[in-house]
């Protein structure tokens, strides 16, 4: 009754209630229970889409007192977009890490998935500066332990790497958010839009932000933790931090972007974003081209993807409103592309990985003959990270490139071009270990569960078929509301 | 005066952190790092903050100084310390630069301040009545920001959850027996009831004066880590189930008190008109036992020798 | 200022320079088990002459309580690292120091 | 009044910073750690007067915190630190 | 100069030592301390900053402080737990350089 007349706040209950239950319950009913949550969450998410769709942004006050003396939450496109996508990727990753994990660890994976899913609802939800601080632990630490869950040496030490970046960035975010206090005298981000002043203060706050937030998202150079984290995890985990857990950084230094007018007073900062993420596409793949582990190569991958996000800062200019949209769109789609091909990625190299028992990119040989269909699923992510025709990646180049001409900034095409040729160059290396033929140790390979092989599959096609239906995510984001009337 | 006081403890403040950072012996570094808590608190004191000075001093000088020290003796008793490579140059001067580039920046930040729009004090005054208690900071927690308390709590819930995840399940307890001293036990048996007695002042007094349940459940933890001590064992493993439901019970009823008005229809994190007072008490009775555990959990929590490292793939289907 | 403030200023004032006595002793003393010695002075007799200098400036019962229970917590705390200190000093037989002998700061004599 | 309270808190202060040339002396731990103790012990003097100076009887709350936490440093230092391993790297 | 600037000064200081000291060392337990003491400078930039901006006390930045302070505790924790298990299993007290591998 209540879900139905006010989703929002349940989408934060359920993952909250499902990590508590999580913990206590007996072995036997964890999995049913995290059944049961994973569902009421998709319904929870549809139901507040609906809403947004029919009536507009929705805000909901915590504890019925208004911002900015409490804390509101407040649903619009973009959060609805980001709410279904986690819901989406997340539920996939649960059932893969269902049939992945054995029983024993199961116990403590759940209330940390929980943890990581209610900590992400936050953070797209949120509208309140020192709130997206408390998330952002939250989402840290969950995403902390995930990394460690496998308890070995290379993951204790990818996860305490991790662990110090991110306690690093969020507290350069806090100290931005502290002078921003200081000079406002509030925390809420509509309040902060309606009275913002710019002077040193603001500048040096928002410097701060966004500093902090880069680390937090891997941008090149801070970007060497997330190459350990990620490829050191276990398979669900790494798909859980590529495709989600660094989105959530990036999406609050997009809001900050936008509603804040950074683009507007900091131009020479849009640029040097953009140089980042050039610096990113280029390094990234070229680390991705050498390395011998397969994980690693879809985690160098993650390093690169993320600079094609960047590319959308240098081109979110004032004055030139149709670039701004294309590359704002662009942005967006390569964003959502990007989180269901490199969930789809990681989990069929994690398939590949269990049928060779190996991690190593040699072992793979005579892979394609044995399992087509792992095969197919990572080849269908690969193309939509190279950004081939017909795919969701494909979508998002083009609109990118698209506002790159329109603005006058051509160099950016010249990255982008260069950048797919790169991540074609790494895929097709991986590709081609898999053609390769041994033919002496005969095929004595594991075979993965099929719902694991299915997972994977779904979440490529996904990234492929975005491509058709571009459209739908890029109305869902173009609903109006206050980012998008910030936007230029 | 005051301001030659002020001078004077900024002195301190800065001589203790640098030699906390600085110093060669990494003993001595922690001692300086719990004197530091002590200068701390009584900063917040000056600043008219006598809520964190609290805080500052049960965790400053107690519980983050104590997990300090206790990993320093682990990291003894394992073996002769491995000898500290110096860092390099490039790492000083990356160093250097980036921290003077940030106190530039804030100095530079903090000389142009603008006046604030919003006086949020203000509003805070206002709407105290409502708010079912008296004292301004535990309205500002539990009732017009409580969505952050309850994911702070969140917070801690995971820490230890990560800790728990760490543990294997068949290790042997703590093997570290308690002091055989005889006079620390007699003190002790004055002294834990002081303890408890004073956090439960500090729980109580929250409503109209400073402390509050993260206080007192910080002082119940350091009751608990003090018997652990002595040799007296609150032992987690007897029943696994009791101890997790410890752990989770303050989360847990603070997200059952939240629901309960919602599945009412009243939004998420309101307060029934009339009971805020009462329930503001509840769910902080039950913050303060867990975040005692949670924290005993903590320090008892890695103390369980190595568990080696076993393959990998095992944990893969 | 009244007679009272007088006491008070008094109180106060020797109560602090006690502390810096003690650490003073601290400082100066050769070995563990003097500066026990020292430490404990300052803390019973220093803080104890400061709670007495602030009792008269409340007059309220439940202050001078509060602060006398503070005094007692001390000492005892005090005393029990003391022992424990001392205790666990004998145990490891930390060696005795007579004045003016210098401890060797290279650690021979671990 | 005011005066005598300043010129006490002053001289603690000063007591503070005499005190830490012995942690930073040493040499023992056992020394550094008398040091912290005499340190926790100051700051309750200093947070009892500063409550009269300020009138902010909460500071009374937090000297009363640290006296009952003043032993817990000796207690874990004497069965963590001490009993279970050398000091040898300490007495440089 | 008020109670809130001085202080608002010493939290700078913190936090340049504390950066400072988190890039600069690599032993574990010295780069946690650098970080809490970035931490208690963040916290106290927090409460004084706006403290001297307002012109009186305010209790909303306190609040946050005080959620700040379990929010890093925890941290603070979490990072303990994971150090001595590194330390049990690699006898290191420190993170091996960078490892491209």
């Amino acid at each position: 009754m209540s879900l139905m007349q006010s989703p929002m706040p349940w989408l934060l209950v359920i993952p909250l209630a499902g990590a508590t239950l999580t913990m206590l319950l007996p072995d036997r009913w964890r999995s049913a229970a995290s059944a049961l949550g994973i569902l009421s969450q998709l319904v929870a998410a549809l139901l507040l889409s609906y809403q947004v769709i029919q009536s507009g942004p929705q805000i909901y006050a915590m504890g019925n007192w208004q911002a900015p003396l409490g804390i509101a939450l407040r649903a619009d496109g973009l959060a609805m977009l980001f709410i279904l996508m986690s819901a989406l990727v997340s539920s996939l990753c649960a059932l893969y890490a269902q049939s992945y994990l054995k029983a024993e660890k199961r116990a403590n994976f759940w209330p940390l998935f929980w943890f990581l899913w209610a900590s992400l609802n936050g953070i797209w939800l949120a509208a309140d500066t020192f709130n997206l601080y408390v998330g952002l632990e939250l989402l840290t630490l969950a995403a902390v332990g995930l990394v460690a869950f496998a308890a070995d040496e290379r993951s204790l030490e990818a996860s305490i790497r991790y662990l110090y970046a991110a306690l690093l960035g969020s507290m350069g975010y806090l100290l931005g958010v502290a002078l921003l206090y200081g000079a406002h005298g509030t925390l809420a981000l509509d309040s902060l839009a309606e009275h913002w002043h710019w002077g040193p203060t603001s500048q040096v706050a928002v410097t701060l932000i966004v500093g902090g937030l880069l680390l937090k998202t891997a941008v090149f150079p801070l970007h060497t933790w997330l190459p350990p984290a990620h490829g050191g995890a276990l398979t669900p985990v790494s798909a859980l931090l590529s495709a989600l857990v660094i989105k959530a950084s990036f999406y609050m230094l997009l809001r900050f972007w936008i509603e804040l007018d950074i683009y507007r007073h900091l131009p020479s900062l849009s640029q040097l974003l953009g140089i980042l993420g050039a610096g990113a596409i280029f390094w990234g793949g070229w680390m991705a081209l050498r390395q011998q582990h397969l994980k690693w190569v879809v985690a160098y991958s993650t390093v690169a993807q993320i600079g094609y996000m960047l590319l959308m800062f240098p081109l979110l200019t004032a004055g030139q409103s149709d670039a701004s949209q294309l590359a704002y769109q662009g942005g967006i789609l390569m964003l959502l592309a990007h989180a269901l091909a490199k969930a789809g990625m990681f989990l069929a190299a994690g398939n590949l990985m269990i049928c060779t028992g190996k991690p190593d990119l040699q072992a793979l040989a005579g892979m394609s003959r044995y399992r087509p269909l792992t095969i197919f699923a990572f080849g269908l992510a690969g193309v939509s990270l190279m950004g081939l025709p017909p795919s969701g990646g494909f979508s998002a180049k083009w609109l990118l490139l698209q506002s790159s001409l329109l603005s006058g900034q051509w160099w950016w095409v010249v990255v982008l071009v260069l950048g797919s040729l790169l991540s074609a160059a790494y895929i097709f290396r991986v590709f081609a270990y898999t053609y390769r033929e041994t033919g002496e140790e005969g095929d004595r390979f594991a075979r993965p569960a099929l719902s694991m092989e299915l997972t994977a599959l779904t979440l490529s096609v996904a990234s492929i078929l975005l491509g058709f239906a571009a459209m739908l995510p890029l109305q869902l984001i173009s609903l109006p509301g206050p980012l998008m009337e910030a936007l230029p | 005066m005051n301001e030659m006081i002020d001078w004077l403890l900024l002195l301190g403040l800065g001589a203790v952190a640098i030699t906390s950072l600085m110093s060669q012996s990494i003993f001595r570094a922690v001692v300086f790092f719990i004197l530091l808590g002590l200068l701390l608190s009584l900063v917040w004191i000056r600043l008219d903050a006598p809520d964190i000075a609290l805080a500052e001093a049960v965790i400053g000088a107690g519980i983050t100084g104590i997990l300090l020290l206790d990993t320093l003796g682990q990291l003894k008793k394992t073996g002769k310390l491995t000898t500290e490579p110096s860092p390099s140059r490039a790492r000083l001067g990356l160093a250097l630069l980036a921290s003077l580039t940030l106190v530039g920046l804030l100095i530079w930040a903090v000389l142009h301040q603008p006046q604030p729009a919003i006086a949020l004090h203000q509003q805070v005054a206002d709407a105290l009545p409502e708010s079912g208690v008296d004292h301004p900071i535990t309205a500002v927690l539990l009732n017009f920001r409580s969505y952050d308390t309850l994911l702070e709590i969140g917070v801690l819930v995971l820490a230890v959850l990560v800790g728990l995840t760490l543990q294997s399940k068949d290790a042997p307890p703590d093997s570290l027996p308690g002091l055989p001293n005889p006079l620390l036990h007699a003190c002790l048996t004055l002294l834990i009831p002081a303890m408890l007695l004073t956090a439960a002042y500090l729980l109580w007094a929250g409503a109209d004066r400073p402390g509050g349940a993260f206080q007192a459940g910080a002082m119940l933890a350091a009751a608990f880590i003090l018997l652990h001590l002595s040799g007296t064992r609150l032992s987690p493993r007897r029943s696994e189930f009791l101890m997790k439901a410890g752990l989770v019970m303050g989360f847990g009823v603070f997200l059952a008190v939240a629901v309960s008005t919602l599945i009412g229809g009243r939004p998420f994190l309101t307060y029934p008109d009339g009971s805020a007072g009462m329930l503001i008490l509840l769910i902080e009775l039950a913050l303060t036992l867990s975040i005692g555990l949670i924290l005993l959990s903590l320090f008892t929590v890695a103390h369980t020798p190595a568990q080696l490292p076993g393959k990998r793939r095992q944990d893969e289907q | 200022m009244s007679l009272l403030e007088w006491l008070q200023g008094g109180l106060l004032i020797s109560g602090a320079l006690m502390f810096l006595v003690g650490s003073i002793g601290l400082v100066r003393f050769p070995d563990t088990f003097t500066r026990i010695h020292a430490l404990t002075k300052a803390d019973n007799l220093g803080l104890g002459l400061i709670v007495l200098g602030l009792i008269p400036a409340s007059f309220s019962l439940s202050i001078t309580l509060k602060l006398l229970l503070i005094w007692l917590l001390v000492m005892l705390a005090s005393a029990l690292s003391g022992h424990l200190v001392a205790w666990e000093a004998r145990a490891q037989q930390v060696p005795l120091r007579q004045p003016g002998e210098t401890e060797n700061p290279e650690g021979t004599h671990e | 009044m005011t005066l005598i309270y300043g010129t006490t808190l002053l001289i603690l202060l000063g007591s503070l910073l005499v005190g830490v040339i012995r942690v930073l002396r040493g040499p023992r731990l056992a020394d550094r750690l008398l040091a912290a103790q005499l340190f926790g012990t100051t700051g309750v003097a200093l947070l009892l007067i500063l409550a009269e100076l300020q009138q902010l009887p909460a500071a009374r709350d937090t000297a009363l915190v640290l006296a009952l936490l003043a032993m817990l440093a000796a207690v874990a230092f004497v069965s963590r630190v001490w009993q279970t391993g050398t000091e040898r790297e300490e007495t440089k | 100069m008020s109670s809130d600037l001085i202080f608002t000064f010493g939290g700078i200081g913190l936090c340049g030592l504390g950066l400072f000291g988190f890039i600069y060392h690599r032993h574990l337990l010295r780069r946690l301390i650098a970080f809490n003491l970035f931490g208690n400078g963040t916290f106290l930039i927090l409460v004084g900053f706006a403290q001297q901006g307002q012109g009186n006390s305010d209790p909303v930045p306190q609040a946050l402080v005080l959620t700040g302070i379990v929010v890093a505790v925890a941290a603070t924790a979490l990072a303990l737990v994971l150090i001595r298990r590194w330390f049990q299993l690699k006898q290191a007290t420190e993170l091996p350089e960078d490892s491209q591998s």
